[in-house]
């Protein structure tokens, strides 16, 4: 896998930088009423590790989400997993508009 | 009873758990008089309360019993228990302390502990000294190994039958007492006023308190305890010998959508250790530990956590994110597994909570003393003297000013009766005795 | 601390008759607990009349919540009414002290 | 030392507690009420490990009939002296065996503060087997 | 020393009269115990004169009745009968001082827990007869006890001037006692000296030194010894003699100290990893955790990149738990290393601080942190995680036995890469690659063999030094008048060390301050008729120089008889056991006084 | 599951031409008001959102794309060609039923005449009255989503509006929370419920009430309805899943993946069906999808409206 420190400042201009708080409790993912595939954990630990590729590959997944605000409101380091999610969307509409 | 309205010592304790106790003793050691404040009917904290304790396992009771008689016979040492604090106040040299003495509808001097009135009171209460599981009566002493020795009466909670003034061959039980009021004054202070359990009602997610078997940590340990409700350990909603136990680690701590960001620090090894008591009570029991991280840090905790480890208790990495009521009684978990196992449901007959450690008791508005972000008394020189407060005269101990083991908090107990009596010493230059 | 020792016990009884109505809500509530208690302890106690029964049995024959039986049981066995006895299944027996003084309650 | 043989009508227990802990665990089974075999007397003892191996056997000799020492165990105040009491009770057995008494009619064992259950299994336990055996027969050769 | 009970056990030779005091309690005895017949019962013995009972023998009119009997010499022997003596043993005792006779010649018969609350009947009534009977027959047998006095030196010791050893000095110094803070190197300070800023608020470790410098300095009470190491230890509690080498210009000197208390302050090293470990030795770019921190201080804060070794560092990886949290079957060390089970509860928090600093500091260096558990338990810790976290350093979990992989590399002009097995995403293996390599290594003892050795000190299995008991006795070592503070007892924060050095201070203190040590009188009495030497005591005491041996002179001929040192004697019994000639005994539970009771149960 | 990325380029397409998701003219859907009277001036500007009005459009076109979910279909729905007829436009409008079109201005209605019994000083102008753009942001085009949004508060800006009542939960949080960051208008913005002060008569009755995400999670305003309803006497039972703690009912994946939509609303009727009580909600997207998974639902302001 490749790692991408430089990937969280991207982030930033979406939905903020908040997937580096996270401690990986998996909180988020057990609630999530789409009981999926560790989502959206998995997506956020991509964001944590730069893999940005993954995140494209897996895109589609990020439409599952309701945006209920669950995982954010359980959140245990408040890293708003939420919105990190609609982050990536708006990151990957963007990415695919720009292409 | 006439109590003096203004009693002088050395040094005022507020809180009679093993913290106060540890350092009202190593004060009365150097020759200071000291005075427990207690709020509680007995003096003994929550240590008293448990049933072993880690890492070497001995029993809670045989630990602390001596501490508390030693205190209690210890001739310059003065117990008052069931008191509340009105108010600490510096005034000039002196520490001021307002105290009130609930009422227990018993004369402490009359009455000899010998239970008859409870035998007699038909008022039967939970007994949450058993965290609830067992009854007390509405007249009652505190619990077996109290001291003193004396009973109380839930006024809150009586017939005004007049049983137990019968039964009572001292004529010790009173129902017209009042509270009273009364100041100490002293050079010194210790706060050791302890902690509480962080409520279960507060997590929404672990059902708030509401599903049957799921049960806090320290109504575990009364469970475990050798003098506990059941006398050996029963699922509460029906008494079944529960086969399969799940303890939810960072139930109350280190989340941040509970206001408790820190780390309760002593979790992980209480709940292990209750895992070992466990597998010895219920041999054929699975155990089950849902963490995020193991924070065996003390001396031996480690090797202790290693040695649970190879009895076969399992240790399950993730977060229990939901509890579910389950079916007969059973309990669900949910949870992302941390080891690549994906989000999980797992079916227990009996959950235990381990939740967080808040501070006891507020400073605030009964004592000018400063508490931190995390709400425990502030330490002004955390490094090199985690006991002084910003009082001048004033000192914290025990989980007062921080979560807290035992045995921390033991050695923290005597670091403040020594920089108390630094204090006074400072005030008052030593007389050189004969060497 | 207040001293009711040089009264009379007419004076004691009138003043305990004033107490009573001061806490008027106390004791209602006190009584209301002793009430409750002492029929549903009078049932379980019916319920362990033909012998030891687990705590569910005991629910099943009183109609109360097992919770509260096993309260009850928990309660009965601290003030020497009820002990332990065999086990059956996941589940331990109770009997009344005295209505079978073979259920010794300890194991060897 | 003059046997006094048996002149009581009980098979007598005798219990040497701890003053640290299993003392004040047999007071914690009185402060629960929970009623034991009367034929048991304690006695306070700092350490079992004072007593000699002729002890047991003179307190066999004069009709005691049991003996229960109940030690704080591990945790023991006075650093190896369970360890060396374990081994003091290897003895006695020992010699128990050479006079034809029964051996379990001494038994060593760890009673906490508050374990009333594990006090009173103890007590009825031993109860049961002196009830069984009666009082002690030495062997005639010794 | 003087021990008064050697003399008056002497003297004290008659048989006692004994007053025997039974309480009703109200009813709670008796209820169940026929008290008058049990009075009788007490009447008919040999050795009683005088039997009474009262309603409630801790009322003052029940106090009264033993205090006349006393004054007017009636009895000299005091038993009472009534609830547990955890109750009121102190209180009969003190009611029998204040009759002007010994508290020591009181004797209690426990008839409520014991009796009346668990027998009912006949039963109780004969049990509590049999009980007084014995109490009797062990109260004629009692003699007047004195505590045991010893004087004692007010100085103390201590051994290391690390932030443990000086706070342990300051603290007693305070009291006014004086100490002795002995340094093995040429400052105080100890493993403070090799730090930087300290976890988690960033204090300067320099300035935790200083706060006690000074005050070591310029206190009179206080003699700080450099480059001096303990030759020789002799004496026992209150009573030390300590031999100081001292290596000076002159070369070596001795000096002696007589000291009552000594604190071991010893502290703790730093783990050196084997050559090899995460390719440590065999890579430049490998450093330990404390080498990183020596070299932060060498950095500017104005470059936008950490430099170590002259390197910018684009890429650190951070490995935990170096040399701690072993376990056996997994993980090897060196030849004849401990295998350091334990953790060394530091290391998680001075990571992330060391972290926190770097990232804070020079942004242009990333940091990847590879953890088995984050430890940061204390206060103000987990917020140095959540810090560490906002601050982008990434993190990533091993297993025990899936170790990071580090490794030399080329690839994208890195030096060395790191490969592991991520739990945190999903086990994936994850290669990382690095400028410098940081392990974070572990804390262990000093060696201490010699001081230990001459001490007798025991040490566990990781070769810390073991308290008495984690919770009742913590900071007290089994020899009596030694102590320990700080990291010689196991790894811990300077919070924590200073909290054991306040607590042993406080021990210390409590001890010395009376200038006399006061011990309780239940210790071992050696009967010099009766003792001829045989030994067998001294091989069965399990304190050390408890018992000795000594050679006397008798009718002429030197003997050997054994003696007791009272300050050391912990009152167990041991010896009594033991001893073929019944020429030892433990004042106050002797066990002449066990087999009248006996005698006494075995009559009834 | 269908490509997201195709629906949010209809979506945002839609909106860019219409002002409204689907495609279908202001004129077809927002009718409602031409029965009601109405001041023009007032306090508070009722702003409906269109949500209610589009909920059944939503409706029809989520039965359609149920039917080709996961089948080779789902990527045709990429040609456009498919969409405009089916899922979006006029189209769509001519397969909703009409009686199904007045059902959901029932609620409008509802709302219309208890604010007035509440006496509250309010207008409406359907000409400032819009679609919020929420979907296009929850769908993650940003852009799209701020360009609708600072059309429609430029034009409530232009009309001197200050005080905006608003019906709907994400109308709300759109208005409330992502208008001031997106626009930099900022509207004091209400939930009609807060302004309501309704005289008690003494209904003998308890509902389960399902929080929408938006109000009980997001906007923390879960007790407000709960009060209103008390007011008249009706009792809301105790789940443990309501106010912040609420369940989802699907909705928003429906555009994407009806199929979880649907096991998401029937787990969550299932929830609220427990207690036995009828079922009320607060948003038409909640109330389509719970009315979908065959739950008897009423909404807050029919149960309101009858009980006064």
């Amino acid at each position: 896998m490749i790692l991408d420190t430089d990937f969280a400042d991207e982030m930033k201009q979406y939905s903020g930088d908040t997937a580096l708080e996270c401690f990986n409790c998996g909180t988020c993912a057990a609630l999530c009423p789409l009981f999926h595939d560790n989502f959206p954990r998995r997506m956020i630990r991509y964001v944590q590790v730069g893999a940005k590729e993954r995140i494209l590959e897996n895109a589609n997944e990020l439409w599952r989400c309701l945006h209920c605000g669950l995982c954010t409101h359980t959140c245990p380091r408040e890293a708003d997993p939420g919105e990190i999610i609609l982050g990536l969307k708006q990151m990957v509409v963007e990415t695919r508009r720009r292409s | 009873m006439a109590e003096p309205q203004v009693q002088h010592f050395d040094t005022i304790v507020i809180g009679g758990g093993i913290a106060g106790l540890q350092s009202a003793l190593d004060l009365a050691d150097q020759g200071y008089r000291v005075a427990v404040v207690e709020k509680d009917a007995s003096i003994g904290g929550k240590m008293i309360r448990l049933s072993k304790v880690f890492p070497t396992l001995d029993c809670a009771s045989c630990i602390t019993t001596p501490k508390m008689a030693s205190a209690a016979h210890h001739e310059n040492i003065t117990l008052f228990t069931y008191c509340n604090v009105d108010g600490i106040v510096r005034m000039g040299e002196e520490i001021h302390a307002r105290i009130t003495q609930n009422p227990r509808y018993v004369d402490p001097d009359k009455c000899i502990g010998c239970r008859k009135c409870e035998y007699a009171c038909p008022v039967y209460l939970p007994d949450m000294e058993q965290g609830g599981f067992s009854a007390k009566k509405a007249i009652s002493i505190p619990f077996s190994n109290a001291i003193p020795q004396v009973a109380v009466l839930d006024a809150e909670h009586c017939m005004l039958c007049g049983q137990c003034e019968t039964v009572c061959p001292t004529d010790a039980v009173d129902y017209f007492m009042e509270p009273e009021t009364f100041t100490l004054t002293a050079r010194t202070a210790v706060l050791s006023t302890g902690f509480e359990l962080s409520p279960v009602k507060d997590k929404a997610q672990y059902g708030n308190g509401e599903i049957p078997n799921v049960i806090d940590s320290l109504q575990m340990e009364r469970l475990l305890a050798p003098h506990g409700p059941y006398n050996r350990v029963l699922r509460p909603s029906d008494g079944m010998e529960p086969d399969s136990i799940a303890y939810v680690q960072c139930a109350g701590s280190r989340d941040k959508s509970m206001g408790v960001s820190y780390c309760s620090r002593v979790c992980c090894m209480y709940a292990i250790k209750q895992a070992m008591l466990l597998s010895g009570a219920l041999p054929l029991a699975d155990i089950t530990i849902y963490y995020m991280d193991i924070r065996a840090f003390g001396k031996g905790y480690e090797q202790f956590y290693q040695n649970a480890k190879a009895m076969g208790i399992e240790f399950v990495k993730a977060k229990v994110a939901r509890i579910n009521e389950g079916d007969g009684g059973s309990v669900t978990v949910r949870y992302e597994n941390q080891d690549g196992g994906g989000i999980q449901t797992m079916d227990h007959d009996l959950v235990v909570l381990s939740m967080g450690i808040l501070p006891g008791w507020r400073p605030e508005p009964y004592c000018p003393v400063s508490t931190d972000s995390d709400r425990f008394i502030t330490s002004i020189k955390p490094k090199i003297s985690p006991v002084l407060t910003d009082m001048e005269g004033v000192f914290a101990a025990g989980a007062a000013a921080g979560p807290k083991d035992i045995v921390d908090t033991i050695s923290e107990s005597g670091s403040a009766a020594v920089e108390a009596a630094k204090y006074m010493q400072a005030s008052e230059p030593i007389l050189e005795t004969q060497p | 601390m207040s001293d009711t020792e040089h009264k009379t016990d007419g004076d004691k009884k009138q003043m305990l008759k004033q107490l009573r109505k001061q806490r008027k809500e106390s004791v209602a509530r006190a009584t209301a607990i002793m009430k409750k208690s002492k029929k549903e302890m009078k049932m379980v106690r019916g319920a362990l009349s033909d012998g030891p029964a687990t705590v569910p049995q005991i629910a099943e024959a009183t109609g109360l919540f097992s919770d509260q039986v096993l309260w009850y049981v928990a309660a009965m066995k601290k003030y020497g009414e009820i002990q332990e006895a065999e086990k059956d299944g996941a589940y331990f027996q109770y009997a009344l002290v005295g209505a079978r003084e073979t259920t010794e309650p300890q194991e060897g | 030392m003059t046997p006094t043989g048996n002149s009581g009508n009980q098979d007598k227990i005798l219990i040497l507690a701890t003053e640290t802990c299993a003392y004040p665990g047999a007071d914690s089974t009185g402060q629960a009420h929970s009623s034991y075999p009367a034929n048991t007397y304690i006695l306070r003892v700092r350490a079992p490990v004072l007593f000699p191996e002729s002890f047991y056997l003179d307190c066999f000799q004069k009709g005691i009939s049991g003996i229960i020492i109940m030690s704080c165990g591990e945790e023991c105040p006075y650093e190896g002296a369970y360890k060396d009491l374990a081994k003091r009770v290897d003895r006695v057995y020992a010699a128990m065996k050479e006079k034809g008494l029964d051996i379990n009619r001494l038994r060593l064992t760890a009673i906490c503060t508050v374990c009333n259950r594990a006090f009173l299994n103890e007590v009825n336990r031993m109860n049961d087997l002196v009830q069984e055996l009666g009082p002690p027969q030495f062997a005639a050769t010794a | 020393m003087t021990n008064p009970n050697d003399k008056e056990n002497k003297d004290d030779t008659h048989n006692g009269k004994v007053g025997v005091y039974i309480c009703h309690c109200g009813g709670n005895i008796s209820d169940h115990v026929d008290v008058d017949k049990v009075r009788d019962a007490a009447e008919d013995l040999s050795c009683v004169k005088v039997a009474r009972t009262n309603m409630f023998m801790c009322s003052d009119p029940g106090q009264n009745m033993i205090i006349e009997d006393l004054e007017n010499g009636e009895v000299d022997r005091v038993v009472v009968a009534s609830c547990a003596p955890s109750l009121h043993e102190t209180t009969f005792r003190s009611a029998v001082e204040r009759a002007g006779a010994n508290p020591f010649v009181y004797e209690h018969a426990n008839i409520r827990e014991q009796v009346s609350w668990v027998h009912h009947g006949d039963p109780a009534t004969d049990k509590a007869s049999t009980l007084v009977a014995a109490a009797a027959a062990k109260a004629e047998n009692l003699e007047p006890l004195h505590p045991v006095r010893v004087d004692a030196f007010r100085h103390a010791t201590v051994i290391g001037a690390g932030i443990a050893g000086m706070k342990t000095a300051v603290d007693i110094a305070r009291q006014g006692i004086d100490v002795a803070l002995v340094e093995k190197t040429t400052q105080p300070g100890g493993r403070l000296n090799t730090l930087h800023t300290l976890a988690p608020d960033g204090e300067k470790a320099g300035d935790v030194v200083d706060a006690f410098y000074e005050e070591i300095q310029n206190s009179e009470r206080i003699t700080v010894y450099p480059n001096t190491q303990v030759n020789d230890v002799k004496g026992y509690v209150g009573n030390f003699t300590l031999t100081l080498a001292t290596d000076g210009e002159n070369g070596r000197a001795d000096t002696t100290v007589d000291t009552g208390a000594i604190v071991m302050a010893t502290g703790s090293q730093s783990y050196t990893p084997f050559n090899g470990e995460y390719a440590y030795g065999e890579h430049p770019q490998v450093i330990t955790l404390p080498e990183l921190i020596q070299t932060l201080a060498e950095n500017s804060g104005d470059e936008n990149t950490l430099t170590v070794n002259g390197k910018k560092i684009r890429n650190m990886v951070m490995i935990h738990c170096v040399g701690s949290r072993r376990i056996p079957g997994i993980h090897e060390t060196k030849e004849d290393a401990n295998l350091n089970e334990y953790c060394s509860r530091t290391c998680c928090s001075a990571v992330l601080h060391a972290g926190n600093f770097i990232r804070e500091t020079f942004p242009g260096t990333s940091i990847f942190d590879m953890y088995r558990d984050i430890r940061t338990y204390g206060r103000g810790q987990e917020e140095l995680y959540n810090r560490a976290a906002e601050n982008r350093v990434v993190f990533m979990r091993f297993e025990a036995d899936a170790p990071p992989r580090v490794e030399s590399s080329d690839t994208g002009n890195f030096p060395l890469s790191v490969t592991v097995s991520d739990g945190l995403t999903f086990n994936e293996e994850m290669t990382v690659p690095a400028d410098l390599v940081v392990l974070a290594t572990g804390v262990e003892p000093t060696d201490i063999s010699g001081i230990a050795g001459m001490l007798k000190l025991p040490r566990g299995n990781d070769g810390f030094l073991n308290e008495v008991h984690p919770k009742l006795r913590p900071v007290e070592l089994p020899v009596t008048g030694v102590f320990l503070a700080g990291t010689c007892q196991a790894p811990m924060d300077s919070s924590e060390a200073c909290n054991t050095a306040g607590a042993a201070a406080a021990k210390v203190s409590a001890l010395l301050g009376k200038g006399y040590i006061e011990l309780d009188p239940f210790v071992a009495h050696v009967d010099e008729e009766k003792c001829t030497g045989t030994g067998a005591c001294v091989d069965a005491c399990l304190v050390d120089d408890a018992l000795e041996l000594v050679e006397t002179e008798v009718a002429g001929q030197t003997v050997k008889k054994a003696r007791v040192t009272a300050a050391l004697c912990q009152g167990c019994g041991a010896c009594v056991a033991v001893c073929p000639e019944n020429a030892i005994e433990v004042n106050g539970w002797t066990l002449k006084q066990y087999e009248a009771m006996v005698d006494a149960i075995a009559a009834a | 599951m269908f490509n997201p990325t195709d629906i949010i380029d209809i979506l945002a397409n839609n909106v860019k031409k219409t002002r409204g998701p689907f495609g279908i003219p202001k004129f077809i859907t927002n009718r409602w008001w031409k029965t009601e009277e109405i001041p023009e001036k007032g306090e508070y500007l009722l702003f409906t959102g269109l949500m209610y009005q589009l909920a059944p459009f939503i409706e029809t076109s989520t039965r359609h794309l149920e039917r080709f979910e996961d089948t080779r279909w789902a990527d045709e729905i990429r040609f456009a060609r498919f969409v405009p007829p089916r899922l979006s436009g006029t189209g769509l409008a001519a397969m909703t039923p009409i009686f199904k079109q007045k059902q959901a201005q029932k609620a409008l209605k509802d709302i219309t005449r208890l604010l007035k019994t509440s006496g509250t000083d309010f207008f409406y102008r359907p000409q400032l009255d819009e679609y919020s753009g929420i979907l296009l942001y929850d769908m993650g085009d940003r852009q799209g989503f701020a360009d609708h949004a600072r059309y429609v508060a430029e034009n409530l800006t232009k009309a001197g509006v200050k005080k905006i009542i608003t019906v709907d939960p994400h109308t709300t949080y759109a208005l409330k929370v992502l208008y001031p960051e997106y626009t930099g208008e900022t509207f004091e913005v209400i939930p009609y419920f807060e302004l309501l002060a309704l005289e008690s008569k003494t209904a003998d009755l308890e509902v389960t009430l399902h929080d929408p995400c938006f109000f009980g999670r997001y906007l923390e305003v879960s007790d407000v309805p709960r009060a209103v309803l008390s007011n008249l006497g009706i009792r809301t039972s105790n789940l443990r899943n309501d106010q912040v703690f609420t369940s989802c009912c699907g909705g928003p994946a429906e555009s994407v993946s009806p199929a979880l939509s649907r096991s998401i609303m029937e787990e969550r009727k299932k929830e609220l069906e427990t207690p036995g009580h009828p079922i009320v909600a607060m948003c038409p997207v909640c109330a389509g999808n719970l009315k979908r998974s065959g739950a008897q639902v009423e909404d807050l302001s029919a149960v309101l409206a009858r009980h006064v």
